[in-house]
């Protein structure tokens, strides 16, 4: 008699086809197209970015689209010393919350082209565009040093 | 590509081999299975539950395994005309409710009846094993069931 | 219990494929329930929504959807894995405490987004259930036999079923399946799986539904004709179908008689019987007189959006109560594979 | 409102793998564990309601369905709550409401997870298309807050590790507890591989299985239950958007809010003062001085001055997380309802080894999602 089974492997393998939905379809063709957009809410009149067709603060519709610069300004940011499976990234690496001017909600982003030791809160950042154009987040393939003084701490600690 | 009006949509596969553990009393029951074996559990109300749970359906525990014999009765049917990928069997095939001989539930499974006109309710069943050296611990391992001679409704 | 009312109900059209996220048929709902109930965003006492990760193949996918409820300043929320009837049922419970008066509850499902038979595999028991890739629509078939073994019914009733379901959609515009042929008709078509035909079987729907319940004065102040909840309950069966008996709904019947539905009668009843044998012994569980019009939207058979369908049966037989036309009526949610657990709603007008 | 309270706590065993069991085994060793406690069984229970975070984490839709004879619900009321991360301390709260609201006498909570069936990184950070292409897992969502608030409290960076090595002591005392570590210490903190800058490897919570139970009882119920019961002075939810203009993630407003509700619930006006003990979620050990500052027992940047003045040590004068806390044992699902059973424990006098001497008070403390959701409750000794 064989003994108790411990335990057997049970794979899942679903297939779906996801939809973006109207506001980020509209975000990501941007991107192809190398503009960022935002969306002004038309209550508080923030901008939010990435847009997702409502305001989270007063809950109604999204639709003024705003154009943003790629050029910001790094709020907080971590660096990691871990791999994730299939990123196969150069170790460590550094990882932002950017507030691009223009826009009152931060991307979590790439920073790259700088030694992570010199990362800072409130370094100004660009964004590098990927020679291939896509309706993608990827078309940003990360930030770089803008080369312009770093952003006072009273001008971003509302956004950390 | 997407019209400009259109919603970008793309592929997702959400893949895993996801690690099942079994517990006691569902890692016996397979390994009967693995051993070519029918087995049920005892409830604390002297009934024997198939397929066997670590409890019954108040939540208390179940006692010791009942061997059981391989047949059983069809106690409710349905036809698969078009199998699917993961389905037991490539060709039609009946999913059925199985009252093993000497178990008080029932069990669901294929029956490979191959017909639909050969199943009705009642049919006496047996199952079919995969090959000895195919069974790994795992509920099919019991391939299917199949209708017993002279059973079958023709 | 306190009296609570649904006072207000949106739904979406129900459709094969949308062109929405969750976020956006969130919003469509939620600010449609809300503008007819006249209710401010932040007026909303206690929210709370259902979903299910596994229709996204997503985690977290309620998260999302929270930017259409503009939940500022934060607000006292809750989710249930489960159809948005249950969402329903934990709001009403949380309105018994007295301390608010008012509550949202939605529920949004894209079954379009994965193959729903394979999807729903995944609900059944991991261990003997799913690894035989046991469907839904065959494991409801195998429901369907138990009730033709029994005796009692016969596969034209299934067919009546169906096609009293489809006519009476067409004059739901949230319908997503209308029909006007006969049963008659429907049996000369061949069966998707013995003994159940395709029209026997729901359509797969995306779509989202809110409602907004209301307590005491406040439910007069926001309506003209509240849907009082006269009584709700819900109860689970055993998941092995081996271990039941598939032709009886002991859970709707328990759960009916503890929501107070035999009272008095009822005009119309709501019920969310996804295959067409189901809403038989839905009936009989439920003992409804022939007097009850039964499903007038058309059911689960004319759309059926998981997560949402429940709800939406709710919401029907609300309005049904607002609009004048019943002045008692039942909303029934089912989950699970062959109506494993029953939720039941009484509601009714009072003067 | 009806009064109600704790009359029984049980949990598992917790640890990395538990494939010594089924799901359904896990949740019944939690679930039998806090019958016994109450001296009940299942037949005794009038409802069951079921908390877990993400079903893909098990690959279970709706895992309640098949769990419903292993939790002894059939024929009775049974629910699942997800509220992301702060899901098992919503579970209790819901289960609380169900007998606060008078329907029903005696009800069961029971919130897991069993990750080693898949593996917890992986659910959450699948690659789904049109998402922000970075996986950084939990610690890069989180190293970023924790970093604005070093920057804005001028705490010291020592004050993470003191936390790290705390908890873990704490958990020494703990038989349930995961991670069992007698040689921790500020150098193996200092030591262990710095993740996400600023969270080193010992700063982090592990990944658990594990389930945890509690029966809650009206008050004719609670008078009768065989232990002292643990009675509810109250208990609250907050939700707020992941992202939204001017969110403050170190301190947000639904934590601040949430508490303020359930302090004015329990009549407190200086929780400091009036709350013995507290179990905090703290995944990441710089999440106690922040909670301390969101939940009101610090002045905003102060937080880290009770912790580096052993004030929430077990011996201090607010203990926080004598069970160990997240960062010992972290069955997702279930690390919200085992720390408001940890709170329970504590005022019924149950704690064991890591009783803290006299608690009156205690809070169970749950958050989740992008520090958007809060669940929270405080419990007392006395009925007030």
């Amino acid at each position: 008699m064989s003994d108790a089974i411990k335990g057997f492997t049970a794979p899942v393998r679903l297939a779906y086809t996801v939809n973006a939905g109207r506001a980020a379809s509209r975000f990501l063709r941007g991107l192809a197209e190398r503009r960022i957009l935002g969306q002004r809410c038309p209550v508080c009149k923030k901008v939010n970015m990435p847009p997702r067709g409502a305001c989270p603060t007063c809950g109604v519709p999204t639709e003024e689209e705003v154009q943003l610069s790629e050029v910001g300004t790094v709020t907080t940011f971590c660096i990691i010393n871990i791999q994730f499976d299939a990123q196969a990234r150069e170790l460590p690496y550094a990882c932002a919350s950017i507030l691009l001017d223009g826009a009152d909600t931060t991307l979590f982003h790439l920073i790259q082209e700088v030694p992570v030791a010199e990362i800072r809160m409130g370094m100004r950042v660009r964004a590098v565009w990927d020679d291939e154009r896509r309706p993608s987040l990827d078309s940003i393939r990360h930030f770089r040093a803008a080369g312009e003084p770093d952003a006072p701490y009273d001008s971003y600690k509302e956004h950390l | 590509m997407a019209r400009d009006d259109e919603n970008l949509t793309a592929p997702y596969v959400l893949e895993y081999k996801y690690r099942r553990s079994c517990g006691p009393v569902v890692g016996r029951f397979l390994a009967a299975l693995k051993d070519g074996r029918l087995e049920g559990v005892r409830a604390a109300d002297g009934r024997v539950i198939v397929p066997p749970t670590e409890y019954d359906e108040h939540g208390e525990p179940t006692g010791e395994p009942v061997a059981l014999a391989p047949t059983g009765t069809v106690t409710a049917w349905s036809w698969v005309a078009a199998p699917r990928a993961n389905h037991p069997l490539a060709r039609p095939f009946a999913w059925a409710l199985v009252k093993l001989d000497g178990a008080d539930t029932a069990l669901l499974h294929a029956v490979d009846a191959v017909e639909e006109s050969r199943m009705k309710t009642g049919a006496r069943v047996r199952a079919r094993f995969a090959a000895a050296d195919e069974r790994v611990g795992h509920i099919r391992d019991l391939a299917c069931f199949e209708l017993l001679p002279g059973d079958a409704h023709e | 219990m306190r009296p609570v009312a649904i006072v207000s109900f949106a739904q979406t059209p129900f459709v094969r494929r949308t062109r929405l996220n969750d976020a956006e048929l969130v919003m469509e709902v939620v600010t449609a329930a809300l503008e007819r109930a006249r209710l401010p965003r932040h007026e909303i006492g206690f929210c709370c929504s259902g979903s299910s990760d596994f229709l996204t193949g997503a985690p977290f996918s309620f998260v999302g959807a929270l930017d259409a409820v503009g939940a500022w300043p934060p607000i006292q929320e809750s989710h249930v894995e489960m159809d948005g009837a249950w969402a329903l049922y934990e709001a009403w419970v949380r309105l018994q405490h007295g301390d608010l008066d008012t509550a949202l509850v939605y529920a949004f499902g894209r079954s379009s987004l994965g193959d729903l038979q394979d999807v729903l595999v995944q609900q059944l028991d991991p261990y003997y259930l799913a690894p035989l890739g046991a469907d839904p629509i065959g494991l409801a078939a195998l429901q369907a036999r138990a009730l033709l073994d029994g005796g009692e019914f016969t596969e034209r009733d299934f067919a009546e079923v169906a096609a009293q379901n489809r006519a009476r959609a067409q004059s739901n515009r949230h319908a997503q399946v209308r029909g006007s042929r006969p049963a008659g008709a429907l049996l000369d078509e061949p069966y998707l799986a013995a003994p159940l035909r395709k029209h026997d079987c729901p359509p797969i729907s995306d779509g989202a539904a809110a409602i907004v319940l209301a307590a005491g004065d406040r439910a007069r102040a926001l309506c003209e004709r509240p849907a009082w909840i006269a009584g709700i309950d819900h109860r689970i069966e055993p998941h092995a179908l081996g271990a039941r008996d598939l032709t009886r709904s002991p859970s709707t019947e328990r759960a009916a008689r503890e929501a107070n539905a035999h009272e008095r009668p009822i005009d119309v009843a709501e019920l969310h019987a996804p295959f067409s044998p189901q809403e038989l012994i839905l009936r009989r569980a439920l003992a409804l007189p022939g007097s009850t019009a039964i499903n007038p939207s058309g059911g689960a058979l004319a759309a059926n959006p998981i997560m949402v369908a429940g709800l939406v049966r709710l919401g029907e037989a609300a309005a049904r109560v607002i609009d004048g036309v019943a002045a008692r009526a039942l909303g029934h949610a089912t989950s699970g594979p062959c109506l494993q657990q029953n939720l039941v709603c009484v509601l009714e007008a009072r003067p | 409102m009806n009064r109600a309270a704790v009359i029984g706590v049980g949990q598992t065993r917790h640890a990395q793998k538990r494939t010594d069991v089924s799901i359904p085994g896990l949740l019944r060793e939690a679930a039998l564990r806090a019958l016994e406690d109450a001296e009940l069984t299942f037949r005794d229970l009038d409802a069951v309601v079921i908390g877990k975070a993400p079903d893909m984490f098990e690959g279970v839709m709706m895992p309640e369905l098949f769990l419903a004879e292993a939790l002894g619900a059939v024929g009775k009321p049974m629910m699942r709550v997800h509220t992301a991360g702060s899901v098992g301390g919503s579970t209790g709260l819901v289960a609380a409401h169900l007998v606060q609201a008078g329907v029903h006498r005696r009800v069961l909570a029971v919130a897991f997870e069993k990750q080693s069936e898949s593996e917890a990184m992986w659910a959450l950070s699948p690659k789904l298309p049109f998402q922000p292409p970075l996986v950084a897992g939990a610690g890069g969502y989180f190293a970023p807050i924790i970093r604005a608030y070093l920057k804005r409290s001028g705490a010291p960076d020592e004050v993470g590790m003191m936390v790290a090595v705390k908890d873990r002591k704490n958990a020494l005392k703990n038989p349930y507890a995961h991670l069992q570590l007698p040689d921790i210490s500020l150098d193996t903190v200092r030591a262990s591989p710095m993740l996400w800058d600023p969270i080193r490897y010992l700063e982090t919570c592990p990944s658990s299985d594990g389930a945890c139970a509690v029966v809650i009882g009206d008050e004719a119920g609670a008078r009768r239950a065989p232990r002292k019961p643990a009675w509810i002075w109250g208990g609250a939810m907050r939700s707020e958007p992941t992202m939204f203009a001017g969110r403050n993630l170190v301190d947000p407003r639904a934590g601040r809010d949430c508490a303020k509700d359930l302090y004015s619930q329990a009549g407190i006006t200086d929780p400091r003062r009036e709350i013995d003990v507290a179990e905090l979620y703290v995944p990441f050990s710089w999440f106690e001085p922040m909670w301390l500052e969101n939940l009101g027992f610090a002045e905003r940047d102060q937080g880290w001055r009770l912790t580096a003045d052993g004030v929430t040590a077990l011996d201090g004068d607010l203990p926080v997380n004598p069970s160990g806390g997240v960062l010992s044992s972290n069955p997702i699902g279930a690390s919200g309802l085992l720390r408001f059973a940890e709170a329970a424990l504590q005022v019924r006098g149950l704690a064991g080894e890591h009783q803290v001497d006299g608690a009156r008070v205690a809070m169970g403390h749950a958050y989740g999602g992008g520090s958007q959701y809060y669940a929270m409750w405080i419990v007392g000794s006395e009925l007030r």
